[in-house]
């Protein structure tokens, strides 16, 4: 029997996490009959608790979402040698431990092309969740992306806070949507969990378009969501699920990309009146030129640094 | 036969386990000054509570010119024509006199009508009771006198024709009493009802047309003032014949113990309540502080009893005391042999919720006696705290009883046992028969006696003229946080006190009011 | 920073402070009447779960206004129930009002919606819409007075004007009416309300009363205003930095919305900046967050000023021992 | 005469206000469309079913213990410290720092450092408000919870600046090996007990040292006499020659090193290391514990672990159903409301059934002279 834990800011965030709760009512549905224990966890200094109550429970594998559980797994792993874990968005080196990793840079690159090109002002934005690396891999993919579709274009980009709240701060996320409309920008880009909702909102509030993040997020404001940047931590899910059933879970680090589909741009009908076919065209010959290798987005987290923007 | 202003027929009343009126009967004729006496404790301010609707009786009638009337609150009271002035005032002490007179009586949801009509109608008040008081000032910035002309200015906007005056001379000079009463002559003239509560046998004599005794929450009897005599109201009071002064010899005094010069105190609030006080006290004499409450007297005790800091020089058998530093405290005094019978026993002198034992080591908790290593030796205590109650009587004799379970006048002794038990040089003692009964106060005026033969120094402190009148060997009167003079007991009486108290030294002239209360306006005036 | 950087901070400012305002003035009435609250916090925070939830539920946002009033209602009649009637600890019946407010709203969000403590995003009907004051379009060209006007006091939500006018309201009402007479009297002496015929158990109950009105009224803009939908613990410290606002305003309805649009800016410089950089050093975020607390402390210590609460606050009124 | 007798005020209130706020809480939970029976078997079965649940009902109520007489020992001076979050938090920072700065060889070194590291950081948090309340008279329960506040946000700063580890999250290094408390399954391992993994430890032990400590303190040294006469009557305490400005900074200081200390349960015991938000509201259930214990250590220690047992129960519950861990805040909150603020609804019907039981034996109420 599989277990998840869903991270602070709860299964329903409208993005990473609920993505992940997709993924896992993917499998059961796919699966009939099969169940999974599922928890969500009430605060940061509870990861512990929790994470060997999963495991005691007997729950394998289990999946837990989040950098932030990084050096609790650390510890809880070597614990329950018997039992899997697989981590999202961090590399933990246990032997019984399987890392899942994204590139966000290749699809935050994507929607930044998107982004400049939508743009009429000429000025495009980002607001972040928590200042951490990996948000700034996002930003970093997203300024590379725009700059390439219009090297004169200006991005703005603005983090939520330094603690996990900011995952979870939706009106200081439209202030600060707000602030860069205001300043210019007519696309917002939001990789900030439950803080987006409230990005979503003021961008659609003031007439603006907003790009969505790991969900897909387009149903959310039609016509003001020029797209969403998908990160399929669903797939990644239902993988990690369905290999343990099938007992072949692979412990070590994996890398989901544009390649396997890990990451993507989000195409439905909420958005198609606002996506050109221009556009279109040129995400497909970035997207082909990025699987192949000829294209090298930068990534934030290999030299802490950017060469489209500073932060 | 007109019916009574008032009738009350079977009222009780309980507080808890205390029952403070018991089925009291009683009837005011309209147009009279009736006067209530009794004992602290006795019920007085219960009972005129009820028939002003601030305590619901538990049972009885109340009748209001003949009617039987309910009142379930001061509302009802103003409707059927009550005005109170409390014994301790109820007054908003940062509102305007206009505003607190208003207050409650508006016609109109807006201020402004209200407040201009009020003016007018003041004005008019004033003059009518000879009741002047600025309505524009705010009630924090009045003296007592004038805080309770306010009172009265209240109760007569509201239109009242029955007035109850809770213990309105408590806080007054005599001349001001003196005053009040011309007022209350003057309302009764017009038809107006009185109610005086008082303990004072003299203002009921000459101001009172009936009287009512109580005792213990009972009322012992009501009789026509011209057929009774102080003697008799006082046996009622008490429920026993009394004796009226204190047995003792004549002080031999000693070498000074107690030498105070140039004391000064300001208060928390930046207000000066003592302006350079200087005094002695000798071995063996026992010097009594007599004025109006709030001149000063009870700094004084505060400031000597280390409670507080002042300023200037005061030695106890020749060595000075620190008045500001780091051993200006009550500790400290204690051990230089000063031992302090504090004025509010319950407030102060005691710990309410701690046992007697526990009580009888206040203050002295660090005596080496009560002590075992780093920790108390209970033990110890119980054992010294069961001495001293068998010693001074205490009853009942049980040291785990809580101090809040001990009558008043048992209180007062643990404390005075506490305190004179621990052999001082001066002892500070303050109200010390505040609330006690005359059997107890007996034996607390002989145990200060007997101090004194025994060579010790005694300062006292009490609003009772009577007080210290018979327990004096020489009389300092304060007023307005200064010394007006010193005088003998047999070479004084109250008359002259009575003008020291309203700070006027030149007491072979005659004085008006008028005089006093310019007097003591100035000096409230400066001390606001 | 420029002109027109200092007017979106203005504009921000203001929308931040009106939960403040609001929550304030519901301190002050209650604080007034003696009756000390530290309860707001969970009164805004009810109040925001039940306007955002009601205004999913009927997407109507006046119904949800209207629910969220009732619901912080309940919540200061619960106080009033502790705290007048029963005579119980006040500071610690706001402490309980608070963790009651916090559990409740999300275990009543989570039995109605199933989105893990949060209502649905509310849009249209179910949201306030921003008001154009008169001549905003046409005044927006004039320098300098232009901008202030069409951009930073123009386009917020009705709450928010609302919100302004209850300052003078409030000030009208407690000194220039027979009821504001009385409930400050009775904040500074019940005895004295109580002999001079008037109830003070009603009184206080009426100040608390209003207290509830005015919280509810800040949770409601929380919740449909400022933001779109309700989340676990969004009043997130208000209640109390609108506490501290009101010591900082020493129980002075124009005072209270100096304070409340001083916090309301560091609020709004906070969100625009990660840090503020003074030339010689660094002021880290956290920083200008926890300003109002430092500054109410300031306040207290009477290094600016004595702040002194009414003087029967905190107490019971109580005439049989 | 009391009005009451003493074991109707110390045992018979509490009781009955505590029923009270569980037979709302089960109201509560039948109106979210649960079985509040169920609910409340999964609770009890969860928290003391199993050496597990016993584990972590005794690793909470130790952090609630400390917490607890942090708020007890103030109430006895008439001081409501209601700043026991943010002193837990400084706390933690000062464990956190003795932890990190020295390679500890041994726990038994480790353990009485961090105690005066937890205990200092969390006294220095206590001591400005107290200095405060003491010479200025500004309200203590406005400048603690103004120091909660200001607590967290240096925490968040300290954080995310000079004690982030490396990696992401806004944590602290890992304390060393040396640091780590024995837990209850390596002690009672040792002689041979099998209990569950959980993160009690010794720090229970001390926690109950400091139960004891403060009895006696508070009943049997003068320090204790002084506190509690001063908390009855401050005008008595200067007449009595007590200092107020040093009682009250004292006991607060006292106070505020209690709830620091908590800090060597929850960092030093489990999370070895420090996060940012470590004390859980644990400051704010030590008022609950407080009030319901009366403020007696013994009534504290009982109050601790029906709190502990109260979130390791609802712990399970949100494992077993799909109520939320929310309800243990309800809960606590209705506990804190009825035993501290609707006390009086239960007191005064009960002292008049009192009284009128007493009258009737016709002996009067009141003890002759
Ligand atoms: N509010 C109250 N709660 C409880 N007990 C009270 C209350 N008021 C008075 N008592 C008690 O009732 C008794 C009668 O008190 P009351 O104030 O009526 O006496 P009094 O005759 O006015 O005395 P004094 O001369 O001191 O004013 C006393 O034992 C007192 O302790
Ligand atoms: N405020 C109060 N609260 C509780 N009990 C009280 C209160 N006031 C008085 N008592 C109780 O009532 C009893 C009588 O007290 P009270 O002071 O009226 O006695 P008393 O008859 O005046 O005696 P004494 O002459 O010694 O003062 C005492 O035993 C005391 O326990
Ligand atoms: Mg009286
Ligand atoms: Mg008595």
């Amino acid at each position: 029997e599989p277990g998840l834990i869903i991270d602070l800011g709860g299964k329903f965030d409208k993005s990473f996490n609920e993505s992940a709760y997709n993924g896992a009512q993917r499998w059961v549905e796919d699966n009939d009959g099969a169940d999974y224990l599922e928890t969500e966890l009430a605060s940061e200094a509870q990861r512990e608790q929790t994470m060997r109550r999963m495991a005691d429970r007997g729950a394998n594998p289990v999946v837990v979402l989040g950098f932030a559980n990084g050096s609790t797994l650390e510890q809880v792993a070597p614990d329950y040698p018997e039992t899997n874990f697989v981590i999202v968005d961090m590399v933990v080196d246990q032997p019984n431990v399987q890392s899942i990793v994204f590139a966000e840079h290749q699809g935050s690159y994507l929607v930044g092309m998107m982004a400049a090109m939508a743009s009429e002002t000429g000025t495009v934005s980002f607001v972040g969740g928590m200042d951490v690396p990996l948000i700034r891999k996002f930003a970093c993919g997203y300024a590379q992306g725009a700059k390439a579709a219009n090297p004169d274009v200006e991005v703005i980009a603005n983090m939520t806070g330094t603690t996990p709240a900011a995952w979870n701060d939706p009106v200081k996320g439209g202030e600060l949507t707000r602030s860069q409309i205001s300043q210019g920008s007519d696309v917002v880009f939001a990789a900030a969990g439950g803080t987006g909702v409230g990005v979503l909102q003021a961008a659609a509030d003031e007439g603006e378009l907003a790009i969505g993040v790991d969900s897909n997020q387009n149903y959310l404001h039609p016509g003001n969501m020029l797209t969403s940047m998908v990160k399929r931590v669903d797939n990644a899910v239902y993988d990690a699920f369905t290999a343990a059933a099938e007992g072949e879970l692979q412990t070590g680090i994996v890398v989901k990309d544009l390649s396997n589909d890990g990451v993507g741009v989000a195409m439905d009908e909420f958005n198609e009146d606002l996506v050109t076919e221009e556009m279109m065209a040129a995400v497909e010959e970035a997207r082909a030129a990025i699987v192949s290798g000829e294209l090298e987005v930068h990534d934030y987290t290999s030299d802490d640094s950017c060469p489209a923007l500073t932060f | 036969m007109t019916a009574p202003a008032i009738e009350l027929k079977g009222i009780s009343k309980s507080f808890g386990p205390v029952q403070a009126n018991k089925d009291i009967a009683i009837r005011v004729m309209p147009g009279t000054i009736h006067g209530i006496i009794g004992e602290n404790g006795a019920g007085k301010s219960t009972l005129m509570s009820i028939l002003y609707g601030f305590y619901k009786a538990d049972t009885g009638e109340i009748f209001i010119r003949g009617e039987r009337t309910e009142i379930p609150d001061s509302q009802a009271a103003i409707r059927a024509g009550i005005g109170m002035v409390f014994q301790h005032f109820k007054l908003v002490q940062n509102f305007t006199v206009l505003e607190n007179i208003v207050l409650g009586a508006e016609d109109g949801a807006l201020l402004k009508g209200s407040l201009s009509k009020a003016r007018t109608l003041l004005k008019q008040l004033s003059e009518e009771y000879e009741l002047h008081v600025d309505p524009d000032a705010k009630i924090e910035d009045l003296g007592v006198g004038m805080q309770q002309r306010v009172e009265i200015l209240k109760a007569l906007y509201r239109r009242a024709d029955i007035l109850i005056l809770d213990e309105p001379t408590g806080v007054l000079t005599p001349a001001e009493a003196d005053h009040l009463f011309r007022i209350l002559e003057g309302l009764k003239r017009e038809g107006k009802t009185i109610i005086l509560i008082t303990h004072k046998l003299r203002e009921i004599m000459e101001t009172t047309d009936t009287v009512s005794v109580m005792r213990r929450g009972e009322m012992t009897a009501t009789v026509k003032t011209a057929e009774t005599t102080p003697q008799e109201l006082a046996e009622l009071m008490v429920g026993r014949e009394v004796l009226l002064r204190v047995d003792k010899q004549a002080a031999t005094p000693g070498e000074t113990v107690l030498n105070v010069e140039n004391l000064q105190v300001v208060d928390g609030s930046g207000v000066e309540r003592l302006r350079g006080i200087s005094l002695n006290v000798k071995r063996g004499e026992i010097l009594g502080i007599c004025g109006v409450a709030g001149n000063g007297q009870s700094e004084l005790l505060e400031v000597l009893g280390g409670m507080r800091p002042g300023k200037g020089r005061v030695t106890v058998n020749g060595q000075e005391l620190d008045l500001t530093g780091a051993e200006s405290d009550a500790r400290t005094r204690r051990r230089r042999g000063i031992a302090h019978v504090p004025e509010d026993r319950q407030e102060e002198g005691l710990i309410m919720d701690f046992f007697a034992w526990e009580n009888v080591a206040f203050g002295y908790h660090d005596d080496a006696r009560y002590q075992r290593g780093a920790m108390m030796n209970n033990d110890a205590i119980r054992e010294d705290a069961e001495a001293k109650i068998a010693k001074f009587d205490v009853r009942p004799a049980n040291c785990w009883l809580k101090a809040k379970n001990f009558s008043g006048g048992n209180q007062q002794k643990i404390v005075i046992a506490r305190e004179l038990e621990r052999n001082p040089d001066l002892l500070l003692v303050g109200q010390p028969t505040r609330g006690v009964d005359i059997g107890a106060i007996e034996f607390i005026h002989e145990q200060i006696v007997a101090l004194r033969d025994a060579g010790k120094a005694v300062l006292l402190v009490s609003v009772e003229l009577d007080e210290i009148l018979s327990l004096s060997d020489r009389i300092a009167v304060i007023f307005d946080g200064r010394i007006m003079g010193e005088r003998l007991p047999s070479e004084t009486d109250e008359r002259e006190l009575g003008l020291l108290m309203a700070g006027i030294t030149d007491t072979d002239k005659d004085h008006s009011v008028d005089e006093i209360e310019e007097n003591l306006a100035h000096a409230t005036g400066k001390a606001g | 920073m420029n002109y027109l950087d200092l007017i979106q901070i203005l504009d921000s400012s203001i929308r931040l402070a009106t939960p403040l305002l609001f929550a304030c003035l519901a301190g002050l009435f209650s604080e007034r009447a003696g009756v000390f609250d530290i309860g707001l916090e969970g009164k805004i925070l009810i109040s925001a779960f039940f306007s955002a939830a009601v205004a999913a539920l009927t997407g109507s946002v006046w119904l949800g206004l209207l629910a969220g009033i009732a619901s912080s209602m309940v919540f200061s009649m619960i106080h009033g129930l502790a705290s007048i009637t029963f005579r119980g600890d006040q500071l610690i019946s706001g402490v309980a009002i608070n963790f009651l407010a916090a559990g409740m709203t999300v275990l009543i969000a989570q039995d109605w919606f199933s989105q893990g403590g949060r209502t649905p995003q509310l849009s249209g009907g179910a949201r306030f819409s921003p008001i154009e004051l008169p001549f905003a379009e046409a005044l927006s060209g004039v320098p300098f007075i232009g901008p202030l006007y069409a951009d930073a006091l123009s386009g917020h939500t009705i709450l928010v004007y609302v919100g302004l006018l209850t300052v003078p309201l409030t000030w009208y009402v407690l000194f220039r009416t027979r009821f504001g007479l009385r409930l400050r009297a009775v904040g500074e002496n019940p005895g004295a309300v109580d002999t001079a015929g008037v109830n003070v158990v009603r009184l206080r109950y009426a100040a608390v009363a209003i207290c509830g009105v005015l919280c509810g009224l800040s949770g409601s803009f929380l919740a449909t205003g400022l933001a779109a939908s309700f989340t676990q613990n969004m009043s997130a410290g208000r209640g109390y930095i609108a506490l501290a606002a009101l010591i900082f305003a020493k129980w002075r309805p124009w005072y209270a919305l100096g304070a409340c649009l001083l916090f309301g800016l560091l609020q709004a410089i906070s969100n625009r900046y990660s840090s503020i950089d003074l030339v010689l050093f660094e002021i880290p975020n956290a920083f200008v967050l926890a300003l109002p607390y430092i500054l109410t402390v300031v306040i207290l210590a009477g290094f600016v000023g004595k702040a002194v609460p009414p003087r029967a606050g905190g107490q019971p009124y109580v005439k049989e021992r | 005469m009391d009005k009451l007798p003493k074991w109707a005020d110390v045992a018979l209130i509490p009781l009955i206000n505590l029923i009270l706020a569980l037979i709302v809480s089960g109201l509560v939970v039948a109106l979210i469309g649960q079985d509040p029976f169920e609910a409340l078997a999964i609770m009890v079965n969860g928290a003391v079913g199993s050496t597990y649940g016993w584990g972590y009902t005794l690793f909470y109520a130790t952090n609630f213990i400390f917490t607890g007489l942090a708020v007890a020992i103030a109430f006895h001076a008439r001081l409501f410290n209601i700043g026991g979050e943010g002193q837990a938090q400084l706390g933690s920072l000062g464990v956190a720092l003795v932890c990190l700065m020295v390679p500890w060889p041994h726990w038994l070194i480790a353990l009485p450092v961090a105690i005066l590291g937890g205990g200092l950081f969390g006294a220095a948090w206590a001591a400005i408000p107290a200095y405060l309340q003491a010479t200025r008279g500004s309200h203590i329960v406005i400048t603690t919870i103004m120091f909660n506040f200001i607590a967290s946000a240096l925490l968040v700063y300290l954080l995310v600046s000079a004690l982030k580890a490396p990696g992401m999250a806004p944590e602290s290094a890992r304390f060393v090996e040396g640091s780590h408390l024995p837990t209850a399954r390596e002690v009672l391992g040792a002689i041979g007990i099998d209990f569950a993994r959980t993160p009690m430890n010794v720090s229970f032990i001390v926690a109950l040292l400091a139960c004891w400590g403060l009895w006696l303190l508070l009943w049997r040294t003068r320090l204790g006499y002084e506190i509690r006469a001063f908390g009855h009557s401050d005008k008595a305490a200067v007449y009595a020659g007590i200092n107020p400005v040093r009682i009250t900074m004292i006991t607060m200081l006292i106070s505020g090193a209690l709830a620091g200390l908590m800090a060597i349960n929850a960092v030093m015991g489990e999370q070895e290391r420090l996060l940012q938000d470590n004390v859980l509201g644990a400051g704010f259930v030590g008022i609950a514990v407080a009030l319901m214990g009366r403020s007696h250590p013994v009534g504290v220690f009982i109050a601790a672990v029906l709190f502990g047992a109260l979130y390791q129960g609802g712990a399970e519950l949100e494992f077993e159903t799909s109520i939320p861990r929310e309800m243990i805040v309800v809960i606590q909150a209705l506990v804190i409301l009825f035993t501290g603020a609707l006390d009086g609804m239960v007191r005064s019907p009960l002292e008049k059934a009192f009284l009128r039981f007493r009258r009737q034996p016709d002996k009067p109420g009141v003890p002759a002279e």
